[in-house]
């Protein structure tokens, strides 16, 4: 029977339907798909401060089996540089506990929030000139 | 020594390539042909935005800027390049804008009189 | 530093234990100065002379010592009828009345009419020697001064800023018998021509300043000098000038700028002060004692003075005799005593017989050190000390016994010098600081042997590349140490490191 | 140490006796044969050793010895061997006698040259990689040279080296005491030419330190020499700290114009900046010594500049291009044609006032002054007799008597006040001045306050006439700033009256001087420029139109003398009194931005060079001029720099002849000319601008915008505040 049906292929329907169940029905799936070019389902390992969802699910291929759902409200203006440095080991297989359960984490209050890449953007770093003028010219008085 | 004297007066010149000015004209129109049949893969191949007729138009302007030399040496150098730069182009060695310089003038020509020269600063 | 730390001369009778610290604390004065070089030379050329080697040097002294007594075998002891300081120890009367009894001022008028010539001649004669330490020929000196004026006033200056340390004769002179040196300056002025003599008396000689003056005043007041001094129509004055504590003072040029008020930095030479001295006129500087001696040798005659001594070293000398010896004096004694003599005469001996001596310095600090066995036979005279690698300096003879730490006693010496260098010209003033700092080191031994040689080399290359002599006197007290006492030096440098051993190995 | 007081005080003959090395000058006694390392040279006596060697091309090393300083002798390494001499003998102060054997490469001349070296670098920092002397230290180059290759200094690790204080003497004097050797070169600078007795040592020994005695500020207008001075980096300039190495910096030689002395200086750039100006050996002018203005108001020239050509919008000035800035001056000058005058500062050019000439000759206008006033009356500027120093610098230490006539020469030219000292000290020179008194650094008579003092010479009933007689080469030098006054021309032409008396007689010997305190002032007449800018106001009923600035920034014409329809052009290269007036700003360059020419007080044509290029869109002043006459449709016939020379030296051959000094005549004329006017004479007593030091910093644009000098006159004003401060020393 199940032969029979792989055979005929309706395992992947069941399969595509349970995906999509997975991740919120027909709408969110497709919204996601247009998010992220594909979908996939996953255990949700933990969210972070900024709202970016991070899954899981060893059935994939190591590499693929640890993604990353942006927070929403970026909706396509995402990048990897909006992963803050916490998540950024367990993202990059350095660790495999994440921030909420690895002991070693130190917190200080010195420790200044992620941001992520300006670069691009009008908030992006310049740098300027510290040297002073070589000329200093002259500013007529103002009248 | 009287070897020396008796030597002719005009001196005679080592070729390049050509013997003579009918070679030399051969070897510049092969160049010109060769130009000529590459230009549309050139234009597809590395998306100029120019037609192939307007460079076309363009091959016969540089070749029209040489076209009252007649020093045979010189005219086997200028060939030679174009072969150095047709070879480039063909191989995609040189990329759009290198083949897109032909179309434009990249140096300001210099101020010859004084009032232009003040106003550029230019002693 | 206190006398303590000095720790060469525990005890001392020839002044009170305050006035001799301070005496060592702010040496000043009398400095061999440049002359002392060029006489040096004329000296060893005096040596040579024996086989001729210098004709024209040898016919000055040659003239000097013709008629010279000849020599006696013995020098010493001087009979009390020979004594030209006959108030040396304040016993007498030290003004003008006592002065007059003791025959200063007599036919002093008779001297100073006869001229300038004869005066020159009588001093050629009797063969005096500057007692300043250089021992240059006093009459060929005051020769220089005497042609004629170029319309410039002519100056002699005395120097009076006696602080070569261990010299203390010009002292006693200045407070027990001022009016040897007024009637000195009286005959050597008239020998010059000069107009006024200066003396530059040392600002410690408070006591000896005050006595002078006095002595000045006298002579004023009995016409003596002044307008027409003493009757013989020749204008003569005399001012004191009292200095301000330092040594390099006691330098001639530097003696000179002190008094024209500016910093006392010896000048270069030449010029040389015969014909650009003080206030840029032709001046000359020369020592207390041979101003004092010089109304005598007119009035005794040349001859009389010469015929004491070896030739060449002839005359009386006042002696200091200090350090370790059981009498501590200044004496007036034949030239060319021996040493032994001196010592044992004089001073009661060395503390603990003459074997318990270790080394003598034979003319102030700035002279080298002779060791004992060349003091047995050593004869007191400029030619043989020069022969001894020394030199007869000012005749203070410094005397340490056994009991003396020589490094340490030579260290002292050096921070002496090194705070009377005056920092003018470079060799001196960087030179001594360093040998300062080495001998510092010495004194415990942290040093290597190498370091001996690199001070030898130091203290040469002083000597003689400075503008005056301090810096030479400096780099003599050294050399006499590594000649003679090298293996001393070398000894406590072992001990130390051994001791840095034994520490290091017990850490 | 300081012997030069002791010089005056002395005898003629003695002092003949002392100045060994001028002994010679007259009489040319014989000379006597001495051999430098076997080469046989012949020398006067009473040179030295150091002197005969160097005749021969034999550089002795020396620290301390300076050729215009007195001989010190204290650094002992010029020591060298002399056959037959028993110790070495110091070059500089030595004498040489006849038939001496100088050895300099011997043994012993080696070893006492590396003992001296060794003494000198026992104390010495070895901070050359932070020292500002480093690449120009003579210490360094003869270390490199006569010094041994190593050290064997082994106290550094018991007691190290000594440390030395440093002093405060200035905001333009940095010191680092403990690199000093002890040359006591800058003391003897401070006494003998600046004649300022603040240096000197104090202590003994190696504890002997060069000071000002109590912290002070070294008060002298000459005070930057001794940075040049100093062999060490014990001395260094504050301004120029930690800026640059000397092999990295490059150097034009150029002319000063911060006085009309024009003094020869080198400018130092790097990356278009100038980094110091250093002076340049000129024996006629400068010898080698430069004022501190000169020296360090370098830093105006970067601050408070006109970077772009700038009209008034709507009341303001604003930037804009050289087009529109052209365009509307040329319609303004057009428009006004005839009626358009021209007033020329003190900092501008030969090249730009004869274009602006030009330019003026041909809109049809005559109206070309200076901003400096000078009489009128009579020859006046005609014949240049009667505007330029005659006698020259150099006649300064020919003279026997110098009548100074309402000018202190020791602010207006501060070298020329160097060389009467220099004068004074070693020549016997007298002398005098009319006018307020003054500390002029050396002894004067003062013989008057005004102008009634000179009536009396001119008739000769003053007791002073018969010194002035009596002198054998008289100079009378007269304060151009006096003929500013109403009574200008009498003053002049009594003056003149008095010199021609005076000269008679006297072999070609001019008398006459005028002490001009701009540096272009001597240009500007020589190329017919009026001088009576403020006659422009005074034909009433027909201001100028256009007033044309060329540097013209002292305020001579105020905004407010000119109606509201005077169009104002300024050109110039800082923004002041002219730019903050004008309607319209042309951005020119200073003197180290182009190749100018200039003439100095005397008549010498001299001439700047291009150091940097100006900047922003700046342009060298006469192309401005040439650019504006192009526009304005009144071509002037020159484009490039040797075209506008050909028509200088049309109107005025001795511009371009230069550094040489073209001579004035018609003395004669130019008095009979002025004899009317001597009668006029006032009553006020003369007055110099210049009297303090704090006067001397800022008196052009250029300093007025510098830094450094807006520091001294604050330094100076505080030093006199402080109960060390003497009236008499500054």
């Amino acid at each position: 029977m199940s032969s029979l049906m792989k055979f005929i292929g309706v395992d992947k329907i069941q399969k595509a339907i349970q995906i999509f169940q997975e991740n919120g029905g027909l709408k969110a799936s497709l919204i996601k798909m247009l998010r992220n070019d594909e979908l996939k389902s996953g255990t949700l390992v933990g969210v972070d401060k900024y709202g970016n969802r991070y899954y899981e699910n060893n059935a994939y291929f190591v590499g693929r089996n640890r993604w990353i759902e942006y927070a929403d409200h970026y909706w396509l203006d995402y990048n990897a540089s909006q992963i803050p440095a916490e998540w950024y080991g367990w993202m990059h297989y350095k660790t495999d506990l994440i921030p909420t359960k690895d002991p070693n984490r130190p917190h200080h209050r010195w420790m200044l929030d992620h941001t992520e890449n300006m670069t691009g953007t009008s908030g992006q770093y310049t740098p300027y000139s510290t040297n002073r003028p070589k000329i200093e010219a002259w500013i007529p008085p103002k009248k | 020594m009287t070897s020396k004297l008796a030597k002719p007066v005009v001196r005679q010149v080592k070729p390049l390539l050509s013997l003579d000015k009918e070679e030399a004209r051969k070897r510049a129109l092969n160049l010109y042909k060769a130009w000529y049949r590459q230009i549309p893969y050139i234009v597809r191949d590395s998306y100029l935005p120019k037609s192939v007729e307007q460079c076309r138009a363009k091959l016969r302007e540089e070749f029209e800027k040489h076209r009252n030399l007649t020093d045979i040496r010189v005219i086997d150098m200028l060939v030679i390049k174009g072969q150095m730069e047709l070879k480039s182009c063909a191989n995609k060695w040189s990329q759009s804008c290198h083949i897109m310089n032909f179309f434009k003038e990249s140096y300001e020509q210099k101020p010859k009189d004084f009032l232009s020269k003040f106003m550029d600063g230019r002693p | 530093m206190s006398s303590v730390h000095f720790g060469i001369i525990p005890s001392s009778r020839f002044a009170s234990l305050p006035q001799f610290v301070s005496c060592f604390e702010n040496f000043q004065g009398q400095t061999p100065d440049e002359n002392m070089a060029s006489a040096l030379s004329l000296c060893r050329i005096g040596h040579l002379q024996k086989v001729n080697l210098c004709p024209v040097l040898s016919t000055i002294q040659v003239r000097n010592n013709a008629d010279a007594a000849p020599t006696s075998k013995t020098y010493g002891p001087l009979s009390d009828s020979d004594r030209i300081f006959t108030n040396l120890y304040g016993r007498h009367d030290w003004r003008l009345k006592g002065a007059l009894k003791r025959g200063d001022w007599y036919k002093t008028k008779e001297i100073v009419l006869k001229g300038a010539d004869w005066i020159i001649n009588e001093v050629k004669a009797s063969g005096l020697r500057g007692r300043g330490g250089a021992g240059f020929p006093s009459g060929l000196k005051w020769s220089f001064m005497n042609k004629p004026s170029d319309g410039r006033p002519k100056y002699l200056c005395v120097n009076a800023d006696e602080g070569e340390p261990g010299t203390c004769k010009d002292r006693e002179i200045m407070r027990h018998d001022p009016h040897k040196l007024v009637e000195g300056c009286l005959v050597a002025g008239k020998a010059m021509g000069a107009q006024a003599a200066y003396i530059y008396i040392r600002g410690e000689f408070y006591n000896e300043a005050s006595n002078m003056q006095v002595a000045i005043s006298e002579a004023y007041q009995a016409g003596l000098i002044g307008k027409n001094a003493c009757g013989t129509g020749y204008d003569f004055d005399i001012y004191m000038h009292r200095g301000a504590g330092a040594y390099i003072c006691g330098e001639e040029t530097a003696l000179i700028e002190s008094i024209e008020g500016k910093q006392g930095k010896p000048r270069l030479k030449p010029p040389f002060p015969a014909d650009v001295g003080l206030f840029g006129c032709p001046t000359t500087v020369t020592n207390v004692e041979t101003v004092a001696v010089a109304p005598t040798i007119c009035r005794r005659g040349g001859a009389w003075f010469a015929s004491f001594g070896r030739p060449r070293n002839t005359g009386t000398k006042l002696f200091n005799i200090s350090g370790h010896v059981n009498n501590p004096c200044t004496v007036e004694e034949e030239m060319s005593v021996p040493l032994r003599e001196l010592i044992e005469r004089h001073a009661g001996g060395v503390r603990g017989g003459w074997d318990n001596l270790l080394f003598v310095i034979p003319g102030g600090s700035s002279t080298p050190l002779i060791p004992k066995h060349v003091c047995d036979d050593v004869m007191m005279d400029f030619d043989a000390l020069i022969a001894a690698e020394t030199s007869f300096g000012t005749a203070a003879v410094i005397v340490m016994d056994k009991s003396t730490d020589i490094i340490k006693a030579i260290a002292r010496l050096i921070v002496f010098y090194k705070h009377e260098s005056c920092g003018q010209c470079t060799p001196c003033r960087e030179g001594i600081s360093w040998m300062h700092k080495m001998m510092q080191r010495f004194v415990k031994g942290d040093a290597k042997p190498a370091e001996i040689d690199m001070l030898w080399e130091i203290s040469k290359q002083i000597e003689g590349h400075t503008i005056c002599a301090l810096g030479d006197g400096a780099a003599w007290p050294v050399q006499g140490l590594i000649r003679h006492f090298r293996p001393e030096i070398e000894n406590r440098m072992k001990q130390y490191a051994n001791c840095q051993e034994a520490v290091a190995a017990k850490n | 140490m300081l012997r030069t007081p002791l010089h005056r005080a002395l005898l003629p003959c003695v002092r003949e006796a002392l100045s060994v090395s001028r002994a010679s000058a007259s009489t040319a006694p014989e000379k006597i044969e001495v051999f430098i390392d076997d080469k046989r040279v012949l020398v006067e006596p009473g040179t030295t050793v150091l002197q005969a060697a160097a005749l021969v091309g034999v550089e002795i090393p020396r620290f301390c010895y300076h050729e215009r300083l007195a001989v010190a002798g204290n650094c002992r390494m010029c020591l060298v061997e002399v056959e037959k001499s028993p110790k070495p003998v110091a070059a500089c102060a030595m004498p040489v006698m006849k038939g001496w054997r100088v050895k300099t490469n011997s043994e012993m001349t080696k070893k006492a040259r590396e003992g001296v070296m060794e003494f000198l670098l026992v104390n010495h920092p070895l901070d050359c990689p932070i020292c500002d002397q480093g690449g120009e230290c003579d210490l360094q180059d003869q270390s490199m040279a006569f010094g041994s290759d190593r050290s064997r200094f082994t106290d550094i690790d018991h007691s190290g080296k000594r440390a030395v204080e440093d002093k405060d003497i200035g905001p333009l004097v940095k010191t680092i005491m403990t690199r000093c050797i002890h040359c006591t070169r800058c003391i003897r600078f401070a006494s003998e030419v600046a004649g300022i007795d603040d240096l000197g040592t104090t202590g003994r020994g190696n504890d002997m330190q060069v000071g000002t005695y109590v912290e002070k500020m070294f008060l002298s207008e000459l005070s930057g020499n001794i940075i040049d001075l100093c062999p060490v980096g014990a001395l260094t300039s504050k301004p120029y700290s930690f800026t640059a190495r000397p092999w990295e910096t490059r150097k034009t030689e150029s002319v000063d114009v911060h006085d009309a002395i024009g003094s020869n200086i080198v400018v130092s750039t790097r990356t278009g900046e100038v980094l110091r100006i250093l002076p340049r050996v000129n024996e006629e002018v400068n010898e080698e010594w430069l004022s501190d203005k000169s020296r360090f108001a370098y830093d105006g020239l970067r601050r408070q500049r006109l970077i772009s050509p700038m009209l008034k919008v709507g009341g303001q000035l604003a930037p804009v291009d050289w087009e529109d800035a052209l365009v509307s001056c040329a319609r303004a000058l057009v428009e006004a044609g005839p009626h358009s005058a021209a007033i020329v500062g003190g900092l501008a050019d030969a090249e730009s006032l004869i274009a602006l000439k030009d330019l003026f000759n041909r809109l049809g206008s005559e109206q070309l002054f200076t901003e400096e006033q000078f009489p009128v009356d009579g020859a006046a500027t005609d014949l240049r007799s009667s505007y330029i120093l005659n006698n020259k610098i150099t006649g300064v230490e020919e003279a026997d008597l110098i009548l100074l006539v309402g000018t202190n020469p020791r602010f207006e030219a501060p070298l020329l006040n160097a060389r009467i000292r220099k004068s004074y000290v070693h020549n016997e020179l007298d002398i005098a001045l009319i006018g307020p008194q003054l500390n002029l650094t050396y002894d004067y008579t003062h013989v008057g306050e005004g102008p009634d003092v000179l009536k009396q010479l001119v008739s000769e009933s003053h007791p002073f006439a018969r010194k002035l007689k009596a002198a054998k080469k008289p100079m009378i030098i007269l304060g151009a700033q006096q003929l500013k006054r109403p009574d200008g021309a009498a003053i002049l032409a009594s003056v003149q009256q008095i010199s021609q008396k005076l000269g008679k007689n006297k072999d070609g010997w001019k008398v006459l001087n005028v002490l001009q305190q701009t540096a272009s002032q001597v240009a500007a007449l020589d190329l017919g420029y009026k001088t009576n800018a403020r006659s422009i106001l005074e034909n009433g009923s027909n201001p100028p139109k256009v007033l044309f600035l060329l540097g013209a920034d002292e305020g001579v014409i105020q905004r407010s003398d000119l109606p509201a329809s005077t169009y104002v052009i300024y050109q110039g290269h800082h923004g002041d009194v002219g730019a903050s007036m004008a309607d319209a700003v042309l951005p020119g360059a200073t003197y180290t931005e182009k190749q100018g020419t200039y003439v100095n007080t005397e008549g010498r044509a001299q001439q700047t060079l291009v150091a940097v290029t100006p900047p922003g869109m700046a342009r060298e002043d006469w192309k401005i001029i040439r650019a504006l006459s192009e526009v304005s449709g009144y071509k002037l016939d020159f484009d490039t720099l040797a075209e506008v020379r050909l028509r200088l030296e049309q109107v005025a051959p001795n511009l371009v002849k230069y550094d040489e000094v073209e001579e004035a005549n018609f003395f004669k004329e130019a008095s009979e000319l002025n004899k009317d006017a001597s009668a006029k004479l006032g009553n006020e007593s003369f007055d110099v601008k210049l009297k303090n030091l704090e006067d001397f910093y800022m008196t052009n644009s250029i300093s007025r915008a510098s830094e450094t000098m807006a520091k001294c006159v604050q330094a100076v004003m505080k030093q006199k505040q402080s109960k060390y401060y003497e009236a008499q020393s500054a």
